[in-house]
């Protein structure tokens, strides 16, 4: 019952819904709609025990652990700051989206630029010629690597057209033959959970 | 479109199945064609198994790397690091998803029985009670129900990079001594991986993300490449039945195989009948 | 002004704080991080509690009650944090899930696997266009070659071995090529940033900043203090 | 021999700090004081040049404004660096956008580049922003057979009486159209291009290009392409700005990198080398 419920679920929807897409049925497409939208409703009803778990987490690091009191205050205080303006003004009001232009946008793309600082020391790491494969890429990727910049083209002028080809002729089979795999390999996870034999997003052990 | 081959074919159809019983949606007819042969030799394969005829699959060099990661960990006397990504169970990215869930199952059993420390991170809310579900069983399974703390799963933000904030604010103040990510990662992939490299970890990474994968590959220490991540629980949990699913991975890539083959030499030859057929 | 030059000095610290980890964690970094996540979960259930007040509230106060359903389903989500009764929170989780999943099951395939076939049926050789026809053969090599690669129930011998060693190369190619081509985007993020901390009020912070970190690097290097970053 | 064995150990064994430390600097000095470094220039941006040189001073230019948030990185310098060109030149110049926010910028590059936008005493002689006409294609239609249509400015004052709107009757009276754009550029050639001659130069994001060049250079006569084609033009027009600044950014700090994988491969070899030897 604990197990078997679910999973009989699950099958029966994924069936339902794959149906959907081949099919067109006057009942079953309206009804596969609605189910979909049903679920984004779900997901969203979800959120609170995100937010349960949050401040649980927090208050016990403040109360109980003593450990990071600071931060985790902090943490509190800018979740009820956030949660309470938009609550009293509306998530659209002027005001709210100072506050979300002040604080969660400058961080969000300080983060991202990040990756820019961390693709450089990888690019060192990895573009070493340790292998073969290894030079493949480093030659891949340096080649696509100037291309891209200005600077490239100066160096040596066949750089933008070569980057071009590597870009349009090996990349474009890599990563088709890439994508390729991963739908077959989402079949056989699908096979799988419909026969009822993958069990391990309900909980592996019983 | 009615003298070509697939005008013929489609009519075949129409007439065989009835225009009023059932109405395909245009353009879906090669795919279901397709999808039902590739299921059919995967269901296949499966009940070969349970027969008896067990399919051996070669070795995973990156799966196999967790167990490595693992033992490292549990010499340091060192937390492992578990994410399963920034998905959740909607879409695209929720069968990678479902994939590191499912190889979570495994890290946690083995991490239960050697008591070393584990921290799970995962983005969406709505993923935590299975994460939390499957990692409690999998410490049950091992013998050791008192040993799960709730705190080992950590929901940390649904914002993107808030959550990548939080998982290297842990890989650096926790002294994570292995950090598996499996599961859908975007944009965040280079920042948690390198991050991970700068606090001395042995990093394991995969997902089905192809943009992002090349940062896996350049910054982690083995990497399970897009079809490596969906079978890497059924090989992990050595289940003849899911593994013979995988065997019938390779079924379907023959089909593949065969299709580009055989189409690429008639294309040559000048007839394009094969892709015209894959159009319906 | 003023609001605007507060805010100028807020996301500039804040991305001062953020940049910090480069060197190493920190006490800046850690309060950043805090803030974030409170204010980005905050956020994040403001949007989420919006959904459901447009897509349940508004629509059952019209008098489509059904929109109420979902609401209610969603509810035994939260009997995760019974003890007892954990397992209820399977029943809707599965629905999710065989939605979730259920949605793209089949146009997935057909975009990643009926689509991608069709598009590498080549001609190999046509006369008019050998370029095409070199590049052609790279494709459908490449492809055939890196889809032979994952091949899981058999070890690669002979003839198919060349293939699926070309198949790597390939793949290895696509790396690389991926990773450089998204070099430059990222950087212009990070040049994005710096034009921000380079705004007039903002840079007093950029300079403030510099002699806390530089009196941080002679501290540790005085004190001989190995870097963390060697793994 | 000890102390060589010393370097290449250290080479291929670079602290991460240093690395980002170098980035840095490479991103950083570039745009506070743009250092010029080489970048050649693309042909798209050489013939938009070139035309825009060749107009008789004095001749109308229809700027129309595409722009919004989202592409305003790439194209507004583009933007700036064409009016900067268009003010040496002396050509008068009409502001018009289809989609709402590009008047916005029209105005803030006049700001940048007179120094001030209707406040300005050639506003209404020299260079005039007509706002935003509602309507897409349709409209573009219609202005096409008057583009006098519009009665009131961006600022809300009347157009009657601008002596820069006395010299327009035809479409044909536009000796160029620049469109600033990140989208396609099809109704342009539609409306102005193919029934009345205008002649069209576009500065669009880097992916639209692969489009325009259908049309290059029968109907389009130049294109920029995204931040580099306006660090392009900042050069011809000797005006460096930020996207100068920025490609000055990029080419250093894609030079870094590459110095980084060719000290990081030698250390490795030779290293490797060594050891074999030893």
């Amino acid at each position: 019952m604990k197990i078997k419920l679910p999973l009989a679920i699950t099958t029966i929807i994924l069936v339902l819904m794959v149906a959907d897409y081949f099919v067109k049925d006057p009942l079953l497409n309206p009804l596969v709609r609605d189910l979909t939208k049903a679920i984004l409703i779900m997901t969203a009803c979800a959120v609170g025990i995100g937010v349960i778990r949050l401040i649980k987490l927090n208050v016990d690091r403040i109360t109980v652990r003593k450990t990071n009191r600071l931060e985790s205050a902090i943490t509190l205080i800018a979740f009820a700051a956030f949660v309470i303006v938009g609550a009293i003004l509306g998530s659209g009001h002027p005001n709210y989206a100072y506050m979300f232009n002040t604080i969660i946008v400058p961080l969000d793309s300080t983060m991202f630029a990040l990756s820019g600082f961390y693709m450089a020391s990888a690019a060192y790491r990895a573009f070493r010629a340790r292998s073969e494969e290894a030079f493949v890429l480093l030659l891949a990727g340096v080649v696509v690597m100037l291309g891209q910049a200005p600077v490239g083209e100066v160096l040596w002028s066949a750089t933008p057209s070569l980057s071009q080809w590597i870009m349009d002729v090996p990349n474009t089979a890599g990563v088709r033959a890439l994508i390729m795999g991963i739908a077959i390999g989402m079949l056989s996870l699908t096979i799988r959970m419909i026969t009822g034999h993958e069990k391990g997003y309900l909980a592996s052990g019983e | 479109m009615q003298q070509t081959p697939c005008g013929l074919i489609y009519q075949l159809f129409t007439v065989c199945v009835g225009d009023d019983l059932l109405e395909i949606a245009k353009g879906t007819l090669s795919c279901l064609v397709l999808l039902a042969a590739c299921s059919i030799l995967m269901i296949i394969m499966l009940y070969a198994a349970r027969k008896g005829r067990v399919p051996k699959i070669r070795k995973i060099p990156a799966v196999d790397a967790i167990d490595e990661a693992i033992g490292r960990a549990t010499e340091m006397g060192r937390p492992v690091h578990y994410s399963t990504g920034t998905g959740d169970f909607y879409g695209y990215d929720a069968m990678v998803t479902i994939a590191g869930i499912s190889v979570l199952g495994y890290v946690a059993k083995k991490i239960a029985q050697y008591n070393t420390p584990l921290i799970v991170t995962f983005m969406s809310p709505e993923v935590e009670p299975v994460v939390a579900d499957v990692v409690k069983q999998a410490y049950l399974a091992a013998g050791r129900p008192d040993a799960f703390k709730p705190d080992m799963i950590r929901f940390i933000s649904q914002r993107q990079f808030a959550y990548a904030t939080g998982v290297i604010g842990i890989l650096n103040r926790e002294k994570v001594a292995a950090n598996v990510m499996i599961g859908h990662f975007m944009g965040e992939a280079m920042i948690i991986a390198e991050a991970g490299y700068m606090a001395g970890a042995v990093q394991i990474g995969g997902t089905a993300n192809t943009i992002q994968l090349p940062f896996f590959v350049a910054a982690c220490d083995y990497t399970l490449i897009s079809e490596e991540v969906y079978a890497a629980g059924a090989y992990l949990s050595k289940d003849p039945l899911q593994l013979g699913a995988v065997a019938g991975q390779d079924w379907a890539r023959l089909v593949g195989v065969v299709l580009i083959g055989i189409g690429t030499i008639l294309a040559t030859l000048g007839v394009t009948w094969v892709a015209d057929i894959l159009k319906l | 002004m003023i609001s605007e030059s507060v805010s100028i000095l807020i996301s500039a610290g804040l991305t001062l704080m953020a940049f910090s980890i480069l060197y190493r964690e920190n006490r800046a970094f850690r309060i950043a991080e805090y803030m974030y996540v409170g204010a980005g979960t905050g956020y994040g259930a403001v949007l989420s509690a919006k959904y459901v007040y447009d897509n349940v509230w508004i629509p059952v106060t019209k008098g489509e009650t059904v929109w109420l359903l979902p609401f209610l389903f969603s509810l035994p989500l939260y009997f995760y944090f019974s003890k007892r009764y954990s397992w209820i929170y399977r029943i809707p989780m599965a629905a999710i899930i065989g939605v979730g999943t259920g949605v793209i099951v089949a146009a997935d395939f057909k975009s990643r696997f009926t689509e991608q076939i069709r598009m590498t049926i080549l001609p190999l050789f046509t006369a008019k266009d050998l370029y095409g026809s070199f590049n052609n053969i790279i494709i459908v090599f490449g492809v055939l070659g890196a889809l032979m690669f994952f091949y899981f129930s058999r070890e690669p011998k002979g003839p198919i071995r060349v293939l699926t060693t070309y198949g790597k190369y390939i793949l290895m190619a696509s790396f690389g090529a991926a990773f450089g081509q998204s070099f430059m985007g990222r950087l212009s993020l990070v040049i994005g940033r710096f034009q921000t901390l380079f705004e007039w009020p903002a840079w007093i912070l950029v300079l403030t900043a510099f002699g806390i970190v530089a009196i941080s690097v002679m501290r540790d290097l005085s004190s001989k203090k190995k870097p963390r970053s060697s793994a | 021999m000890a102390k060589k064995d010393n370097l290449s150990e250290r080479l291929s064994k670079i602290d991460n700090r240093v690395i980002f430390l170098l980035l840095a600097i490479c991103l950083g000095l570039p745009l506070l004081i743009p250092i010029g470094l080489p970048l050649g220039i693309s042909t798209g941006t050489s013939s938009f040049y070139k035309y825009v040189e060749g107009l008789p001073s004095g001749s109308l230019v229809a700027c129309v404004y595409e722009i919004s948030a989202s592409v305003s990185p790439e194209v507004y310098p583009q933007a700036v660096a064409v009016t900067a060109h268009l003010k040496s030149r002396n050509l008068k110049i009409v502001a018009l956008g289809f989609s709402v926010t590009g008047p916005m910028f029209a105005d803030n590059a006049f700001r940048d580049v007179f120094g001030a936008s209707r406040e300005h005493e050639l506003y209404g002689k020299s260079f005039v922003n007509l706002g935003y006409i509602a309507g897409g294609e349709a409209a573009m239609k219609v202005f096409a057979t008057n583009p006098r249509m519009v009665e009131k400015d961006f600022y809300g004052r009347d157009t009657k009486d601008m002596q820069i709107l006395q010299e327009v009757s035809s479409p044909k009276d536009f000796k160029l159209m620049i469109v600033y754009s990140g989208d396609w550029m099809e109704p342009y050639v539609r409306q102005f291009g193919d029934p009345h001659g205008v002649p069209i130069a576009s500065g669009v994001t880097s992916t639209i290009v692969p489009r325009i060049m259908a049309f290059y250079p029968a109907k389009i006569k130049g294109y920029l392409t995204g931040l580099r084609g306006a660090a392009e033009y900042e050069l011809l027009v000797k005006r460096p700005g930020s996207a100068l600044g920025g490609m000055d950014a990029q080419s250093a700090a894609h030079l870094l990198i590459i110095g980084l994988v060719i000290a990081g491969n030698a250390g490795y070899l030779v290293g490797r080398f060594r050891r074999k030897e030893a």
